[in-house]
């Protein structure tokens, strides 16, 4: 089993949604972050006083999934996600261990 | 005491200082007089009111879009007010109440005392109310157009509006104009159409020039919800407008006598009964008690009875409410679904709709003159006149307007900044910063 | 000028337009007159104060509880009003102020002009003021019931409160019911018992019907707090609350008089030192300042001098006010802990326990007719005739009402709703929607 | 009607209940009697608006600084409140207007009625308006000092500056003491400088002795920016102050006249200019059209009218305003970069900075003795004389209280409180909780 | 060294703390988070549009546990996070490296 | 490629951002977690009723970084984030497989 972590821009979720559902990839877990990567923030003004806003808001997605259809997840996301302009974001996997429906008690496989 | 005298001294005040404790003179004052001043006071606490109804506009429409345009949205609300004073104060009052033509006004600039005649108000207290009449004739655009439109190219239309187009149409019904000369003169007791339908109208056409939101319609056309970013502040606001209304239409009548209660309670039977209509449709209609359109509701009821508050009885008051609430539901599902009018907190539908339905029914329900009460049509076709004519109007001029903006300096942010969000790219700051997050981001870069 | 012609014309106003600019008549206009027309605007201008207290209440219920169910609670508010004000308009305030019995009113139905005399009041002057406070006694009820109530059972529970419980109570002291014939009569001037207690104690029934919100108390029994979700909210709900206050107490004088200053001032003395009393006596008690309950203890003082704010003086009222504030402490422990009844927002200690206790105290502190000023227990004994009549009056009526509503369309919604919110399920959608996570939501299904 | 009479019964009514509906009196009242009464209503009415104010401070202190301590500002802005009238009514109302030398009143403790004379206007209203306008001067300061203030200090200090410091500055100009004794009188109409320099002199000396929030300067110095968490918030309350203005402006007339509206006029041309002013040179000077400056830049344009708003014209006003918001922008970057004061809300830069410049401006534009309308530099210098003179006497009493203070109890939290925000430390509860974490949390620990 | 990460109903989270406490595990982290699972969303209507809602919000409770009692940990949150309802959520495991406790520098299990 | 999470107190977060920056690791994600650990919560009261403030507020890091520099990040955000207090947190470093940079595509160490 993989954890596949996504961040992208917020605007791309609905896109990217539509997409996993269509691979047969339902379970999604979304969180608001902020984040940046290797372009430092623009500079603006707030009452006068100048700072560089850092942090972009961003999505994190989380999806479970076999081993088997990581790989096109991850693939799906990317091509989903991408604007093409900078700040896209990242995807990452980690492969899990236990995995259990909390309802059932199911696990592994099954659990999804 | 001494405040007292320093203050006669320096403003050369009309009353006299007086005896004891509670004190008054014992002759030298006319009721006449006291009068006079009892109906400046109740129309400055009307401006007031109508004022008010501002932060009820901006509370409205801030919560019924994105967090990410919070601070743009009531940036073009505190905008809408500064430049609607000024702008009227400068070429729109001259053009509405200044002496002129049947279509417009052109003596006495600058609040001139030698030009104008209002009766018991003075310059000043007349001018303050209808001030702020103007700038919400504006408003009502800004919450169509919200969330994707440039914030200067909004500065510059608002400036038009209140400075121009509003004062044209103020002149028509209540300037002296060709609508009040009528045969039977159109009633707009305080500016169903005037008012509300000029700013819908304006709103009509920049939604148009503006195109939706991205995102608000799908690849098949179909209209998505882009919900509303706080429901609490959106019924706040209605709540603040429904108050603020009893100036507005209390203060139409431009003196303190007893008609003002009754014009008050035909308001406050117009808004509920609105309320309680849009309520009952939309449940009905959507499976539902939806929030905000009860909301919106309570709105269109308002609206609706804006042109006949003094004209028509209580019982003329529920039933124009209750159908001005009905229609709005109606309206908005049109616009959104059928004309695809991506407007984000259903101005057109309350102001645009209820403002023509509302003046309209003057043409039925008045008392005197009303269809239903023996008088005839006479009155139904200058209601008719008047609102073709304002339609009319505004939507050719402010079609001219928009046309110009987006041809020019453009009228519409990028999709970047409409994406990210209106509120740091266009005016440098998030509306609801995090505590740490921002802080951590916030090295001054010079 | 012209648009007052038009006007004038239409509404057949009582004052004629006259001379220059500020222009007033030479003659003609009766200073009695003037006066009437003053009365009716002040008491307009102290409806739309009462009015405006409805935004203190949605903040203060909305700040109070979940942010799951913000949207629930100010629709709730929103339809107290609308209900309040048609309820009371069709039937409610024939039952208070029509003629009729000792127990109700029965005659002059849709405020029929040839039945109803207030004196220099007008009939919708009087009407909206007192519509104004229908609606307080029935928004009482929607804090104490909050995050767990159908919204449809609250809609019928505010119908009759409104139409039907509140108005007779009304009529027994302020429509010359049983109350106001006592020997001595009930004194509530503005409210203290007739809308707070009346309020509180339905609330009471409903929180006894309801049941706590799932969570509230532990499987020991012992009541765990639930944070409200925005302080800022409750506290400007508060401050909202105080102003509005000043139309509540000052306009029950329902005349524009040298009194209104005194009653205002009364107000508001009562008001801080409630404020003052609940912060130090919940500062000693729990060791921090606790900002909720200190707004509640400024209720409280409001609250507590409400029924006397006219007939103590500035001491009295410092000390009615400061009592109240620590008297809403113990009773929000009280509640909290030992009769474990579920109370949000403390609505039944606010409005309930100080609203006894104030009325109670116009027994010792009036200064004519008060035990502390000589007047032996005369007072005291009506005063607490009428507490006791109220309270058992709306305790049976209410129960009866839950009773009823419980055992047929029910009065809670299912616990999966309960835990989930109430704004989506019940209503459709989030009070608080997130930018872009909703909007991925959002295809139409259709 | 019955309630009526037993309202009349209770409190002596002045006024005679009447015939027919709408019923006057034939005879009887006279027109003085009426307009003392007009005088009084209004008066209340304004002192309604400028209580009102203290929901405009606390939306624009609470949404310009952070959510974690957002109970703790609007903590101590309802505390202004109780304070402020209490400490007024029970030392300062005397100090200011009682019987005295040129220096302090001391006659008349307690709103004694043998000792105090305010022409048409009684006690109450008079002391309800000017209680209003002590509690102003004082939550000034909780804005400049927020986020870092010991509360139990502040309120300390909350009871001095209202029942001392801000008493004895009244005193002088409008309770008969030395400023208003001048040759040329001082003139200070509504309180740019007894008000708002003032409250901002000791908002001067508050951060003086608290020092910049942690984080608030660099290692190096340089100056951060803190974005405040809900500009909503801020910009709803500058919308609520600028329509409180006109109770602050406007009942400082102290009456009900012709004036009123005029005065009222100038406010409003002055607030708007001011938020033009400060959109514009912000604009040009940081490239974004910042949305909090131009809030600061109406609040600018209001304080720098308050002083003049009666004296000087409308072009006047519009200058003044204009100016005054330019110089705000100005003011905000100097206390930020240069003197290193940290002001989370601008209070120093919109109460001092143009306290003082609306104050001076008087002597240029002041239509009866000002500089440009021919009066010469009398008026001039006793504006000098007075600024000089608060000035000096807040720096140094201010300074008193505050090192006291530090020495003693200590004016500021720890750091640790400071960092996790003061609403869960120092008030036991957070301003904004989660649904269900928090609840998570809450087992009652007993 | 194992991370346990579970998404659960928001109402849960006191049971499941309490009984976490009861077996020694102390720390944890909470999130709000929005997600869905295999059951698509209901239909719901703002302002008379139909939309889905598809994300319903829910806790995500991350808990750093030696190897020892990870399974404990799963087992605990899973019982006490049921409600037998749709949505009741998932927990995955996955092994972690290094782990450092800021406050003392000291790594592994101490670290907890 | 290494997984760095941290959780700081939200002060801190200025100086780890720039410590970070200075040694290269560009890229974060930051999100607003909440959180305990062994110290039980403080007892405070609101509304008059007793309660226990069991979950603070935190800021959970996520850094992707190569395995090279794994290290150095943990060490430095350890250095930084560190006031000594009770609180201060914790840092896991987790494997990571398969990386990509949403807007190019590319994989691996140049993703970051
Ligand atoms: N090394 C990293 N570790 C964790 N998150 C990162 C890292 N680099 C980027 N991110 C996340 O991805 C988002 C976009 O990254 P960025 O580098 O700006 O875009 P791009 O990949 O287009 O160059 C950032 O806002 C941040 O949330
Ligand atoms: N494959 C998945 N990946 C990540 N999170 C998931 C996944 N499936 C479910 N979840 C999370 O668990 C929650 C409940 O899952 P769901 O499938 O609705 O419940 P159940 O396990 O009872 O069928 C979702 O809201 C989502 O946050
Ligand atoms: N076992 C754990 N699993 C997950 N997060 C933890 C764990 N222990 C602590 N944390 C997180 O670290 C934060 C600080 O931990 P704490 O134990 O209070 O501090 P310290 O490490 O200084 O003893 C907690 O608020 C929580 O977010």
């Amino acid at each position: 089993m993989q954890l596949v972590t996504a961040i992208i821009k917020p605007f791309q979720l609905d896109a990217v949604k539509v997409a996993l559902h269509e691979i047969g990839a339902n379970g999604i877990s979304v969180s608001e972050i902020q984040g940046h990567g290797r372009q430092r923030g623009h500079t603006e003004t707030y009452r006068g006083a100048e700072y560089t806003v850092e942090f972009v808001p961003k999505l994190k997605l989380e999806i479970l999934v076999d081993d088997a259809i990581a790989d096109q997840v991850v693939d799906t996301i990317a091509t989903n996600a991408r604007t093409g302009k900078i700040g896209d974001g990242k995807i990452w996997v980690a492969p899990v261990g236990r995995v259990v429906r909390i309802r059932t008690g199911e696990e592994g496989s099954d659990a999804l | 005491m001494r405040r007292k005298l320093l203050v006669a001294l320096l403003a050369g005040g009309a009353v006299t200082v007086l005896g004891a404790s509670p004190a008054f003179a014992q002759g030298g004052i006319k009721a006449a007089e006291v009068q006079a001043v009892l109906d400046n006071i109740w129309i400055l606490v009307a401006a007031v009111l109508v004022f008010f109804m501002h932060i009820g506009f901006t509370l409205v429409e801030t919560g019924l879009t994105r967090a990410k345009n919070a601070a743009a949205i009531v940036m073009k609300n505190l905008m809408t007010l500064i430049i609607g004073v000024l702008a009227f104060g400068v070429i729109g009052f001259t053009l509405a109440f200044g002496g002129g033509s049947d279509w417009l006004g052109y003596q006495g600039w600058f609040l001139d005392p030698g030009y104008f005649d209002f009766g018991n108000l003075t310059i000043p207290t007349y001018f303050i109310f209808q001030a702020a009449f103007a700038a919400t004739a504006a408003t009502i655009v800004s919450g169509a157009m919200a969330e994707r439109t440039k914030f200067i190219s909004y500065m510059i239309f608002a400036a038009i509006l209140t400075g121009i187009i509003y004062p044209i149409v103020a002149h028509w019904v209540w300037g002296g104009g060709w609508l009040s000369k009528l045969d039977t003169p159109f009633i707009d007791f305080a500016g169903s159409t005037v008012v509300h339908s000029t700013g819908a109208w304006a709103a009509l056409m920049g939604v148009w020039f503006l195109g939706p939101r991205i995102g608000k319609y799908g690849p098949d056309g179909k209209p998505r919800a882009i919900l509303g970013h706080s429901i609490p502040f959106a019924i706040i606001g209605v709540l603040v407008l429904f108050f603020g209304w009893f100036g507005f239409n209390g203060g139409s009548q431009l003196a303190a006598d007893f008609e003002v209660g009754r014009i008050a309670l035909t308001t406050a039977f117009a808004g509920v009964a609105g309320g309680m209509g849009a309520l009952i449709v939309v449940w009905l209609t959507t499976g539902k008690p939806d929030v905000g359109m009860t909301g919106n509701g309570i709105l269109g009821g308002l609206v609706g009875i804006t042109a006949g508050c003094s004209a028509v009885n209580n019982w003329g008051a529920v039933i124009i409410g209750a159908l001005a609430g009905t229609l709005v539901v109606f309206a908005v599902l049109y616009f959104d679904r059928v004309a695809k009018l991506d407007d984000p907190v259903g101005a057109i539908s309350v102001h645009g709709a209820c403002g023509v339905f509302g003046t309209l029914m003057v043409g039925f329900f008045a008392t005197e003159g009303g269809l239903f009460y023996g008088g005839g049509v006479d009155q139904l076709v200058s209601q008719l006149i008047g609102i073709v004519a304002v339609l009319a109007f505004v939507v050719v001029t402010t079609a001219i307007v928009f046309f110009v903006i987006k041809a020019t300096i453009g009228l519409r942010v990028g999709p970047e900044e409409e994406m990210e969000g209106l509120d740091v790219l266009e005016h440098g700051a998030p509306g609801y910063a995090g505590d740490t997050v921002t802080v951590g981001a916030s090295f001054a870069a010079e």
